[in-house]
């Protein structure tokens, strides 16, 4: 069985390759063989993955596999190799877990669409590109594997071209995706040009002696290509274009998957390949692009009127978190990195699904529009309450714990180096994390609380088959956030310690002999001092207060049983106060045909609205955060301003940010 | 078992909820009676919030039609858990509290959940006053965030210095190096941190010259005006212990150096320190202006007292 | 000599960038991505030329110590990405034709309906 | 004995909503004179308040005119039991100077019970004062009654 292990990684990809491929086989026919099929392979891939867990993160091995057996000849790679630590099961995981819901909720929630074949078939590419790019050893494969992710996402986005404004996301997506992919290319080409090697292990061993120029250059140009994938901080226009407009399963897979893989990308680049984390340079870099994507996104989602572009912005501006916290450099920082990526996925995967949901029921995601969803779909409001109080990082879910790591090493990093850029970086993120939570109030306010709409005076509760995935993602959100201490340990400390320890990853490919010869730098497993966040005493304290408060509350309730609201429309006399029963002389009479009375429902549980009737006067939306908004709206202009839509422009930043980061890598590394 | 109803005692009566509320109930009713007398006239009684507790319970709880029941009830017992969560969690001078490494942070965040916890309720009632009422309250809590989170790194990194990490998150530590080497308030450099968190706690409480959310002329009780009866009672006394909570972090933060170690005497000091903040920080604001503009709070809190809680978090760093 | 290449396949990638980021008609901006994958492919033929070298091409016994062959990795790798680049032209060009349907222009700048 | 305190307390922390159906002003100035600090009804624990759920006396002035009466209707409907009526000035109770205008509608007795009614037009604050001392003191026996 152990040697057979080393095959699951390939076999994982192979599943979802061949359920692409079956699909658009057999699964024309109807729509049962086709969601088994699809069923079968995301369970599959899943169950492999879960697999790898136990000899991966228990037992602390580095799987290696040589597609077609083509082990190195005299220490030099020639076959393509796929390479499964820590860290890259770590993704793995993910995606999987991520892959598995989307796939399961698409199944309802598509159901409306036509050419499902085509949708699935996309789909399993897409999962299969996706989890062959965590997990592969090879840089060439990994940019293979991009372009097939870039493609396949490109064409789901615009998989509703009838929707409005699908095919210019679309556009602008691969275009400038395009962009990111091309550079990643000439990183890769300029790297074989130095060392005559694309497996990653032996471009590690190899890079630990011998960096010059070239090397630089090559480090600039993957670094940005991988920054397009994860939407960094010029790119983030695209994002937020292509989410607004893909269905609700596919913005899942792009916010939680897809940007997961820019994120391994840069991770492996930054710790693995160049091992130059510790360079002041490039902490500055990777930090500097994370903490400015994280501060414009989530002003940018601020004053939004999509709800799906609002949280478009807010998963760009969450991966900037990630990505500030892997620039620092530190094991605590890439621990809470790695942390925060995982809670992403799986908050924003539940967000998105709510807005499908949303979406899927009143055809409509406009925030001025909706209002009052709360009562029609009971079950989706609170699960948005879990997804956004876990985005937000409210105490017991699990955005806090991972967001409080963020802080902590961000602050010791600042008071370790004595360096105020640090400071700076941990001050913008408390402040964009209060922002988030200003945001998601404005969502709940105006989507979900508030007077109902009459327009959507009939929606009604999403089917079951939808809020299963839901619940799974809720769950998962509730037991990640209660249990921070133990995920730390099972989950990220093996990870980190992946990232960080190169030689086993060098020695699991090329042999021990040939990591010992390039002098591969064995780095000591991190000693995280792991705050316990929730000591089991916390936990009975907040039970004995919840009792103490809501026997509290039962004592001193008024003394008749609280009435709820009377049978509609009967008058019921409460005492002899009701204004219902007074005497009616001829003179009211005529007056009240003039005043035509149109409500007969009792006035006393209509709310409160200085005595008028209370018609519909939803305050949700642009009109809410007045004072805010009004002291930075030269900031907002400009933004809006900045965000011109057009495909050009987006081009033009990420062209300039190519070219600065080349002039800083030339200049200083 | 000693232990555990030690935990029970410590829990219900002295740094525990008893001991909250009759504090929190206390510096309203001399708050209001200090605002009076310097207005010149009688005010209220010093229990007047304790029988404003008690009328707000004897009356009858009304449910609009277009509240959602569950968070319209819940929301109060919510906030009510949370802040008493939060209070357990400070050091009474010097001692018997639940504090572990991160808690600062977990403090923070609590008094943020409280205040969602007010948004959610208003929010859940569903009438366009509690509309308008959560998103001032919610422009109320982007303003005052800014330079609490400065004011705790400030003091975090004064007594971290020593620590291995050279910045402490855990409420302990900061009381224990305050004992030693004599409490914050006396180092120079910490003066504009004070002073900004005295600017801070108004806010964050929703005191007369920053209620924005509760302003009764502009709009009829902001977040609170769907509520009658027993929520609404809650909601006020969670208003109350929310003014000893911050005082009691006003006086762990910066005054932690003057336990005695006699626990009677500590309570006392306690009680008086918390009331002479109250003084400080309420009272005279109280009474001195009138109520802000919506974003004249926003433009106040980001320019003026963040520039004082940086002033102080540079100072520290440099004479680190 | 082989500086030539080099220096055309980066005025090649310049120029696709350039054509990308000003020219608003989506068909130029569709043959400018072209031209970068075009700049790549002959960055990643050039790298592995030999001084001399023939091209890798040998039946089974032809192979001896003596022959000296120009390195055939990147050959392959410039295969898939030509077809990789054909593609993702492909791609565009399809998106162009629906979006000149369904907004009946092409140019870029009047393509713009999400934004702020 | 904890309901007992409740009642008691009625009558410690009386909340008062003022609206006005048509009233000239005069009374509403003299009303909030009261909590000035030459009068300071505040001793007593009156304390204006901005909703009618949260109201226990609610005090009418003005006559009861065509526009304000369907507003006064549903905004009495909307306070929480036990509450009384004040009527303040003369207007409320005979429509002073205006009664058998066509659009006067009436006493306020046709709407609602008054318990409390201040008379004059604009009563001088200590009428005022003691009429609502008086209206306090009805909230303590409405609440034992309703309690039996």
């Amino acid at each position: 069985m152990s040697e057979f292990i080393s095959n699951f990684p390939i076999l994982a990809i192979m599943s979802l390759f061949l359920g692409a491929f079956i699909t658009s086989l057999l699964g024309r026919k109807n729509a049962v063989v086709r969601n088994v099929i699809v069923f079968i392979s995301m369970a599959l891939a899943l169950i492999m993955m879960l697999a790898l867990i136990k000899p991966v993160f228990i037992e602390g091995k580095v799987i290696g596999y040589w597609l077609g057996n083509w082990a190195p000849v005299a220490d030099w790679a020639i076959g393509i190799g796929l390479e499964v630590d820590a860290l890259s099961l770590f993704f793995g995981l993910i995606i999987t877990v991520a892959v598995f819901v989307s796939g399961t909720y698409s199944f309802t929630y598509m159901s409306h669409d036509d050419s499902l074949v085509n949708y699935y078939t996309l789909f399993l590419m897409l999962s299969g590109s996706v989890l062959g790019l965590v997990l592969s050893g090879d840089l060439f494969n990994m940019f293979v594997m991009i372009e097939i992710m870039t493609f396949t996402a490109v064409a789901l986005t615009a998989f509703r071209n009838t929707y409005e404004g699908a095919l210019e996301g679309a556009l602008k997506y691969l275009v400038v995706g395009a962009l990111g992919s091309s550079s990643v290319l000439i990183g890769t080409a300029l790297i074989y040009s130095q060392l005559h090697t694309l497996n990653l292990a032996q471009i590690t061993a190899l890079l630990t002696n011998d960096q010059n120029i070239v090397t630089g250059i090559a480090f600039a140009f993957l670094f940005i290509g991988f920054g397009t994938k994860a939407f960094l901080f010029p790119f983030h226009p695209l994002a937020a274009d292509a989410h607004a407009v893909a269905p609700a399963s596919i913005s899942l897979m792009i916010s939680g998957v897809l940007t997961k893989c820019g994120v391994y990308g840069i991770i492996r680049l930054v710790y693995c390949l160049y091992q130059n984390i510790d360079r002041p340079f490039v902490q500055y870099l990777v930090t500097a692009f994370g903490a400015v994507s994280m501060f414009i996104c989530v002003t940018m989602a601020f004053n939004q009127h999509n709800f799906k572009r609002l949280l478009a912005f807010h998963s760009i501006s969450q991966v900037g978190y990630v990505i500030t916290a892997v620039g620092l450099g530190t094991s605590l920082g890439l621990a809470s990195g790695l942390y925060h990526a995982m809670n992403h996925t799986i908050f924003k995967g539940l967000l998105f699904l709510t807005a499908g949901a949303v979406q899927h029921m009143t055809g409509s995601l406009d925030l001025d529009e909706l209002g009052g969803l709360s009562k029609k779909m009971p079950r989706t409001c609170i699960l948005f309450l879990i997804g956004a109080a876990s985005i937000s990082g409210l105490p017991p879910f699990n955005g806090f714990g991972s967001k409080w790591m963020i802080y902590q090493a961000a602050f010791e990093k600042s008071s370790q180096t004595g360096n105020v850029f640090f400071l700076v970086v941990c001050v913008t993120a408390l402040i964009t994390s209060v922002l988030t939570l200003a945001s998601f109030v404005k969502v709940a306010q105006s989507v979900f609380f508030g007077q109902l709409n009459p327009k959507f005076e009939n929606t009604k509760e999403v089917p079951l088959a939808m809020r299963i995935p839901m619940w799974i993602l809720a769950i998962l959100c509730i037991v990640t956030g209660i249990f921070p201490g133990s995920v730390a340990n099972k989950l990220l400390m093996p990870a980190v310690n992946a990232a960080t320890n190169t030689r086993a990853y060098v020695s699991a490919m090329m042999g021990e002999a040939y990591a010992a010869a390039h002098q591969v730098v064995h780095a000591g497993a991190a000693d995280v001092q792991l705050i316990g966040v929730y000591s089991p005493m916390s936990w009975m304290l907040l039970l004995l207060s919840i009792t103490s408060a809501v026997c509290l509350v039962a004592v001193l309730g008024s003394p008749e049983k609280k009435k709820l609201e009377p049978v509609v429309g009967a008058n019921v006399p409460n005492g002899p106060m009701t204004p219902g029963s007074i005497p009616v002389t001829s003179q009211s009479r005529e007056a009240d045909e003039r005043e035509l009375i149109t409500d007969d429902l009792d006035p006393k549980y209509e709310s409160f609205f200085s005595g008028e009737h209370a018609e519909y006067s939803q305050v949700g939306g642009s009109d809410l955060f007045w004072g805010f908004k009004k002291n930075w709206r030269h900031y907002f202009s400009f933004m809006h301003e900045w965000h011109s839509g057009i495909l050009n422009d987006y081009a033009l930043y990420g062209a300039c940010s190519l070219a600065l980061t080349l002039l800083l890598c030339v200049l200083f590394l | 078992m000693t232990n555990v109803l030690l935990y029970a005692v410590h829990l219900f009566l002295f740094p525990g909820l008893l001991f909250i509320v009759v504090m929190g109930l206390l510096l309203a009713g001399i708050d209001r009676k200090l605002v009076a007398r310097m207005q010149n006239r009688v005010g209220a009684s010093i229990l007047q919030p304790w029988y404003d507790f008690l009328k707000c319970c004897g009356k009858e709880t009304i449910i609009p039609r277009h509240a959602r029941k569950g968070l319209f009830l819940g929301a109060p017992v919510a906030c009510f858990v949370i802040l008493i969560s939060a209070a357990l969690f400070i050091p009474v001078f010097g001692g018997l509290s639940m504090s572990f490494e991160g808690d600062v942070v977990v403090i923070l965040y609590l008094l943020t959940a409280a205040g969602v916890a007010i948004i959610v309720g208003s929010a859940a009632s569903g009438s366009p006053f509690a509309g308008v009422g959560l998103s001032r309250e919610m422009v109320a809590m982007i303003s005052y965030e800014l330079p609490f989170v400065l004011v705790l790194l400030a003091v975090g990194a004064l007594c971290g210095q020593d620590s291995a990490y050279g910045v402490t998150f855990s409420m302990d530590e900061i009381v224990r190096w305050q004992t030693e080497n004599g409490s914050s308030l006396l180092h120079p450099a910490m003066i504009p941190a004070a002073i900004a968190m005295l600017f801070v706690i108004p806010c964050e409480i929703g005191m007369h010259p920053f209620d924005i959310a509760e302003a009764e002329t502009e709009i009829s009780e902001g977040t609170l005006t769907e509520y009658s009866g027993a929520p609404l009672g809650v909601f006020k006394l969670c208003h109350c212990v929310k003014m000893y909570v911050m005082t009691a972090l006003f006086c762990a933060l910066f005054l932690g150096g003057l336990s005695t170690g006699i626990l009677l005497v500590d309570a006392l000091l306690e009680v008086v320190f918390c009331i002479i903040v109250t003084f400080l920080c309420m009272t005279v604001p109280h009474a001195i202006c009138a109520r802000f503009k919506v974003e004249q709070v926003f433009k106040f809190y980001w320019t003026f007292v963040s520039a004082l809680a940086l002033i102080s978090l540079l100072l520290v760093w440099i004479m680190r | 000599m082989i500086i030539m290449n080099y220096i055309a396949s980066f005025i090649l990638v310049g120029l696709g960038i350039f054509c990308i980021a000003t020219k608003r008609n989506l068909l130029k901006i569709c043959i400018g991505s072209g031209l970068i994958d075009y700049g790549c492919n002959l960055l990643i033929v050039s790298v592995g030329f030999h001084d001399g070298g023939t091209a890798p091409i040998f039946a089974i016994r032809e192979l001896t110590r003596a022959s000296f062959f120009v390195d055939p990795v990147p050959q392959a790798l410039t295969l898939t990405s030509i077809v990789i680049g054909a593609c993702s032209t492909a791609m565009t060009l399809s998106l162009i034709i629906m979006i000149k349907k369904q907004y009946g222009t092409l140019k870029a700048d009047k393509i713009r309906r999400l934004k702020g | 004995m904890l309901q007992n305190m409740i009642d008691s307390s009625m009558k410690k922390s009386p909340w008062i909503f003022h609206i006005n159906a048509g009233s000239c002003n005069g009374c509403d100035i003299e009303l909030v004179s009261v909590l000035t600090p030459r009068y300071d009804a505040e001793r007593y624990g009156f304390k204006l308040c901005g909703s009618p759920r949260q109201a226990d006396i609610v005090v009418v002035s003005g006559p009861v005119t065509m526009q304000s009466r369907e507003r006064l209707r549903r905004t009495l409907a909307q306070v929480p039991e036990p509450f009384c009526v004040v009527s303040l000035g003369s207007c409320p109770r005979s429509g002073n100077v205006f009664k058998g205008s066509y659009a006067i509608d009436g006493p306020l007795e046709k709407y609602v019970h008054v318990d409390v009614s201040v008379a004059g037009c604009t009563p001088k604050p200590e009428a005022i004062i003691a009429g609502l001392a008086q209206a306090a003191q009805l909230l303590e026996e409405k609440r034992k009654e309703a309690r039996k």
